[in-house]
């Protein structure tokens, strides 16, 4: 579904990211892992187009985003959906929690997701029955992000990215800003959520422990280069990147 | 910093061209004939053949971009023609009035930072206290207060009334005090204000709570942490500040009779002398923006930070 | 101008510092301490820690875990006397070496901080000021508290920079935007050690790190602590790093301590509802993965105001829950406040 | 004119939804609106026709039939100064909002499209920042000549890049913002980025901005027109009047010290205004 091929990417001279390689399937998730610095936010600005790239090719669904323009980039777009770090900047504070959620199917109007057929123009029920998947009832439709607590406005920022039922969800650090309580919760919601919609997951995170929980497979990037791509369950191999023995290392619990 | 400088030297070359552009064109656009106003402060008979011997004189009679040219060319010497009124030329003019606005200036900064400077401090450390409730009615007052009504009262009181300052004129330094106080007020009132601002937001940074673990005094807290941050905000606003100086001194040096470059340019409008008006404009751009050069570079001494180009943008 | 430092001469304090006699007592006892924030009208408003009390012996490690709101810090700022005006400490004690610090004057209070207490902040770009160099501020610092020439408290200050492992010389004439995070993080370490506090008071110094290196400024401090028998007190809201290090551990929620003990206890033993929910509820890096991660419902604002804190999201809650539960011990060295730890008392103790 | 529409309609929400506002604010508001009001019904309220000379009454003391006196050619002070009020707010408002709508459209382009656009604004920008705004009107009136019309221009024109320099500012760290993003990820167009996220951001702060202006330009507006390059006499203009009582300044005060006065409330009004919105909307920076 999703092909990343020796992707580069420099700001001003300083590489970020250098011959990235790696594919994803439907239905899979991959946990991209790294120091902050390490190109891995910046992998999902290219996927999704927010970003160009200097060298490489990245297709989705067979497209090649950076050959797109204007109204077909936006049609191709709607298969990759993203949820932010920060739950505090990623919503509109000027915006009730209703028409953040339905913003993206307000822009996609010919999408029709299963779980939204037959209400597709009533835009509160829409917004009800996404509020509903994430955990939240239509008691929150008229708040304001600041009247909500971080944790429920991250339940809102994936309400909003699976609406139009993506093939690929790219969670960036979903839980790096939420308390410990918090963080198991959204964790599980993501994971229900990906069973029942088949969705895949580009889950980007510096926490090994997350990545595990979370992935089939977890990439390792070390300064914008992949230095290991393994299955989870060979996480302890010998076999594995010095670099990543270090990350498992200061991880796990002695 | 050499790239700093280059770079605003670039921008000082590009704002005279704008300027000169700007005020040329105004001057070609504007209506009335500078011809007949030169001829009729002669007082002479005006004759169809002294009307074109003067035309061609000044060189009205060719095309708009030689005579842009020929000014340009001018300008790159100081020459920035003559004025119609007086037959001097205007740089000569100007550079006789400059030491009069300078001095007014120069007294207005005096008058502004002593009492912004204390005022800001004190109402900085005390927030919300009764010292910072006057600084805020005061600021108030000194934003809403029109200068040149503020100096004609300050004159009915003083001159007037009470007979113990000179109405007008300038060389004494009791002939300063009106003034320089009736100006520098209105802009102490706004200063004090940003001041209190600027050191507020120091104090509640975390490096001053840092310093403060580390059991630094906290007079050096106040002057060597948090001040020289406090200084980055209250400069930037001096420099595009300078402006209002400058314009409010236009107004003190009418009201107060100082002949200096303000009252020149005033009195130029009237009499349609556009070189004069010209040469204000031109000289008072280059003036601001040598001002706000300065500024970014106290920048850069105040804050390292700068050097990187981090805050440079803006 | 570089100056040759001397290594062989011994890191001797100034002061003598008179250790031996305080032997006895716990270092920092904090008894009955309640912290409430001032409303418009100066009338106590909220109360944002209530009534808690542990102490901290020479050379030990406590941990206070807890998450946003929990009090966790504001306990901390009230220890150094750096609360925010807002907020006012309301009862309570805090002793150091038995001498009450809530009665000392700004003066007293200011020869204190960094000289005795010193304090490691988690945004470590606040740590210095951005357009002073580095070593100048290590000079200050030092010169706040001794009297001491420019040239000896310049060697010392490249002295201490070198035992917190960081280019001495280099980061002497650096400006904080020109070092890394962990850099800064060290010569924070550095400013806090140099005078050989009683406790040092690290308020999440790792927390804006990466992990590699949390891991290594967790160890160094964990390493001098040791070397020079200094108290500290480690707050932060990662388990992990708090289980791993620490001898001893407070929990809060809600401005309560709702458990505190041995380490080794309450990661083998948890007693509090909290505690164990918190210990369960993150992901842990093992062979097993589970399928679901056990989960604390409701949010970490959800504050019951009578009774326990954590009475509102507790599965274990019941009517008796509405009456605070007072601190009691399980065992030898854990105590817990909960009213279900009694029903449990005797599963615990059979199991311990 | 869609996009005007939205403005003001999003600007009468944002200040009707705020509450508690501190009573200096509420002053200047009742202050402003009573003032708006005299201007309204003036003419049915002045006692005497403003521009009707009458010398062998010329500078007599308040009186029943004349208020606040006579000027110099015996007309009504009272009548001068509440008939004048038309002339600078009226000319206030126009200016400002001429200076609204030309400064956000350019500021939100330039900053959110960026490229070329951006480039061009911003080097005019920098010309006309090193001209102060007092200076530069003096200039414009200067070679244009003196009259109302050509104050308006050189106003508008000294005023709108100041807008554009905030709303450009604002853009440029909003667009960064995570939640920017997430609408473009979402697949919005460009215009809706602009017209649904970016422009309610930059109200409040224009809002500020343009209240405490509207006090700036009237004291811009009266100094002028006070040195004789905005209205021209015998307009009723507050400037003008006091430009006009200055020879008899010395012997008859009063001349001067009503029209300062009307000056110094309008603007004082204006200011506190200003200064409520900007503690409460939280605009510091303005």
């Amino acid at each position: 579904m999703l092909q990343v091929e020796k992707v580069s990417k420099s700001y001003r001279s300083t590489s970020v990211l250098t011959e990235v390689t790696f594919q994803m399937e439907q239905g899979e998730s991959l946990g991209l892992i790294g120091e902050s610095g390490s190109g891995k936010s910046t992998m999902a600005k290219l996927i999704v187009g927010l970003e160009h790239l200097d060298g490489g090719q990245i297709t989705l669904n067979g497209l090649d985003f950076q050959q797109l323009r204007g109204a077909e980039l936006r049609k191709a777009r709607r298969h990759v959906q993203v949820v932010f770090q920060d739950p505090w900047a990623s919503l509109n504070p000027k915006l009730p929690v209703w028409k953040s959620i339905i913003e993206p199917l307000e822009n996609y109007p010919d999408v029709v997701p299963s779980f939204l057929k037959g209400v597709r123009n009533d835009k509160r029920k829409m917004a009800e029955i996404l509020l509903e998947k994430v955990g939240l009832d239509r008691d929150f439709l008229e708040r304001y992000p600041h009247q909500l607590s971080g944790g429920q406005r991250q339940r809102v920022g994936i309400a909003r990215g699976i609406g139009l039922q993506p093939n690929l969800l790219i969670c960036d650090e979903p839980t790096s800003s939420l308390d410990v309580s918090i963080q198991a919760q959204i964790l599980n919601l993501l994971k229900e959520l990906k069973k029942e919609f088949n969705m895949s997951y580009l889950f980007i995170s510096h926490d090994m422990a997350s990545v595990q929980y979370m992935c089939d497979r977890i990439a390792v990037f070390k300064q914008g280069v992949l230095v290991d791509l393994f299955l989870s369950k060979d996480l302890f191999s010998d076999t594995r990147h010095p670099y990543t023995k270090m990350l498992v290392q200061a991880t796990v619990e002695r | 910093m050499l790239s700093l400088v280059r770079k605003r030297l670039l921008q000082l070359v590009i704002v005279v061209f704008i300027l000169s552009i700007f005020t040329f064109g105004l001057m070609k656009l504007a209506p009335g004939d500078p011809v007949m106003s030169i001829l009729n402060a002669d007082e002479m008979m005006v004759t169809e053949a002294n009307q074109a011997n003067l035309r061609s004189d000044l060189g009205f009679d060719q095309p708009v971009y030689v005579q842009y040219g020929k000014w340009m060319h001018g300008l790159l010497k100081l020459d920035l023609g003559t004025s119609y009124m007086s037959g001097k030329p205007v740089w000569n003019e100007m550079m006789e009035r400059l030491p009069i606005t300078l001095q007014l200036t120069t007294g207005v900064l005096l008058v502004m930072f002593s009492i912004s400077l204390p005022l800001g401090i004190i109402s900085a450390r005390y927030p919300r206290k009764w010292p910072d409730q006057i600084s805020r009615i005061l600021a108030l007052i000194g934003a809403s207060i029109p200068s040149f009504w503020l100096g004609l009262m300050l004159i009915y009181l003083f001159a007037l009334k009470l007979q113990i300052l000179p109405s007008n004129g300038m060389g004494s330094f009791a002939q300063m005090i009106l003034p320089t106080f009736t100006l520098g007020f209105s802009l102490a009132a706004v200063y004090s204000r940003l001041i209190r601002a600027g050191l507020i937001e120091c104090f509640s940074k975390d490096y001053i709570q840092a310093g403060r673990a580390r059991g630094v005094k906290e007079w050096r807290i106040l002057w060597v942490h948090a001040f020289r941050a406090a200084l980055l905000p209250v400069i930037t606003v001096f420099g595009l500040s300078m402006g209002s100086l400058l314009g409010g001194a236009v107004v003190i040096e009418i009201l107060f009779s100082w002949p200096g470059l303000g009252s020149m340019a005033v009195d130029a409008i009237f009499n349609r002398d556009y070189p004069v008006i010209q040469g204000y404009v031109l000289l008072t751009g280059v003036f601001v923006v040598v001002v706000n050069l300065l500024v970014d570079l106290s920048y850069y001494l105040i804050d390292p930070r700068i050097k990187q180009g981090k805050e440079g943008s803006n | 101008m570089t100056i040759s430092v001397d290594f062989t001469q011994p890191l001797t304090n100034d002061y003598v510092k008179e250790e031996t006699f305080f032997q006895s007592l716990p270092l920092l006892e904090i008894k009955n301490l309640s912290i409430s924030s001032l409303g418009e009208n100066k009338k106590e408003d909220i109360k944002l820690v209530k009534n808690i009390n542990f102490t901290i012996k020479s050379g030990e490690m406590l941990g206070i875990v807890g998450e946003s709101g929990s009090g966790k810090s504001l306990t901390a700022c009230a220890l150094v006397g750096l609360l925010p005006k807002s907020l006012k400490v309301t009862e309570g004690q805090i002793k150091l070496h038995g001498r009450e610090l809530l009665n000392l004057s700004e003066k007293e209070m200011r020869r204190l901080r960094g000289n005795e207490i010193a304090y490691i902040f988690q945004n470590y770009q606040g740590s210095f000021t951005p357009f002073i160099k580095i070593g100048n501020q290590l000079i200050e610092a030092l010169r706040s508290h001794r009297k001491i020439s420019k040239l000896d408290a310049k060697k010392k200050v490249l002295i201490w920079l070198e035992r917190v492992k960081l280019p001495a010389n280099q980061v002497f004439t650096s400006y904080p935007y020109q070092l890394s995070g962990g850099q800064l993080q060290r010569a924070a370490l550095a400013a806090a050690l140099m005078f050989q506090p009683f406790l040092i008071v690290a308020d999440e110094p790792t927390t804006a790190l990466d992990v590699l290196t949390s891991e290594n400024i967790l160890d160094l401090l964990v390493e001098l602590q040791k070397e020079y028998n200094c108290a500290v007190l480690l707050i932060s809201h990662n388990l992990n790093h708090v289980l791993k290090r620490t001898d001893s551990i407070a929990v809060m929620y809600g401005g309560q301590i709702v458990e505190r003990g041995l380490t080794n206890e309450i990661r083998k033993n948890p007693i509090h509802p909290y505690t164990k929910l918190l210990l369960q509820a993150r992901p842990v890096l093992s062979r097993v993965v589970p399928e679901k991660l056990v989960v604390i419902p409701g949010e970490p604002g959800l504050v019951a105001e009578q009774g326990c804190a954590f009475a509102l999201r507790c599965p274990k809650s019941f009517k008796k829950c509405s009456i605070l539960p007072k601190m009691q011990s399980v065992g030898d060295s854990q105590w817990v406040a909960c009213h279900a730890a009694d029903l449990e008392a005797d599963y615990t103790n059979a199991s311990s | 004119m869609r996009f005007v529409y939205a403005f003001f309609i999003k600007t009468y929400l944002t200040v009707m939804k705020m509450k508690n506002w501190p009573p200096t604010a509420l002053l200047g508001l009742i202050l402003l609106i009573t003032i708006v009001l005299i201007t309204a019904i003036g003419p049915l309220l002045i006692p005497n026709d403003p521009y009707m000379a009458n010398m062998a009454e010329r500078l007599s003391s308040p009186s029943l039939t004349y208020p606040f006196g006579t000027d110099h050619m015996g007309r009504c002070i009272f009548s001068r100064i509440v008939i004048g009020s038309q002339a600078t707010l009226g000319i206030t408002v126009l200016v400002i909002t001429t200076v609204i709508l030309i400064g956000i459209p350019i500021g939100l382009v330039s900053g959110y499209i960026g490229g070329r656009v951006d480039s061009i604004v911003m080097r005019l920008a920098d010309g006309l920042i090193a001209l102060p705004e007092f200076i530069l009107a003096i200039a414009i009136a200067g070679f244009l000549g003196p009259s109302l019309t050509n104050l308006m221009i050189s106003v508008v024109l000294v005023k709108w890049i100041s807008y554009t320099r905030v709303v450009r500012g604002i853009v440029l760290s909003e667009r960064e913002k995570e939640y920017v993003l997430a609408a473009r990820v979402g697949g919005c167009t460009t215009w809706r980025i602009i017209t649904r996220h970016l422009l309610p951001q930059i109200i409040s702060p224009v809002l500020v901005l343009a209240t405490l202006d509207v006090g700036k330009i009237i004291l811009i507006i009266s100094s002028l027109s006070y040195l004789g390059l905005g209205a021209q006499p015998p307009a009723p203009e507050w400037g003008a009047m006091l430009s006009d009582g200055r020879p008899y300044f010395q012997t008859f005060p009063e001349l001067m010290i009503y029209p300062g006065m009307a000056i110094f409330i309008v603007v004082l009004s204006c200011n506190l205004i200003g200064e409520g919105l900007r503690d409460k909307l939280g605009e510091k920076s303005i």
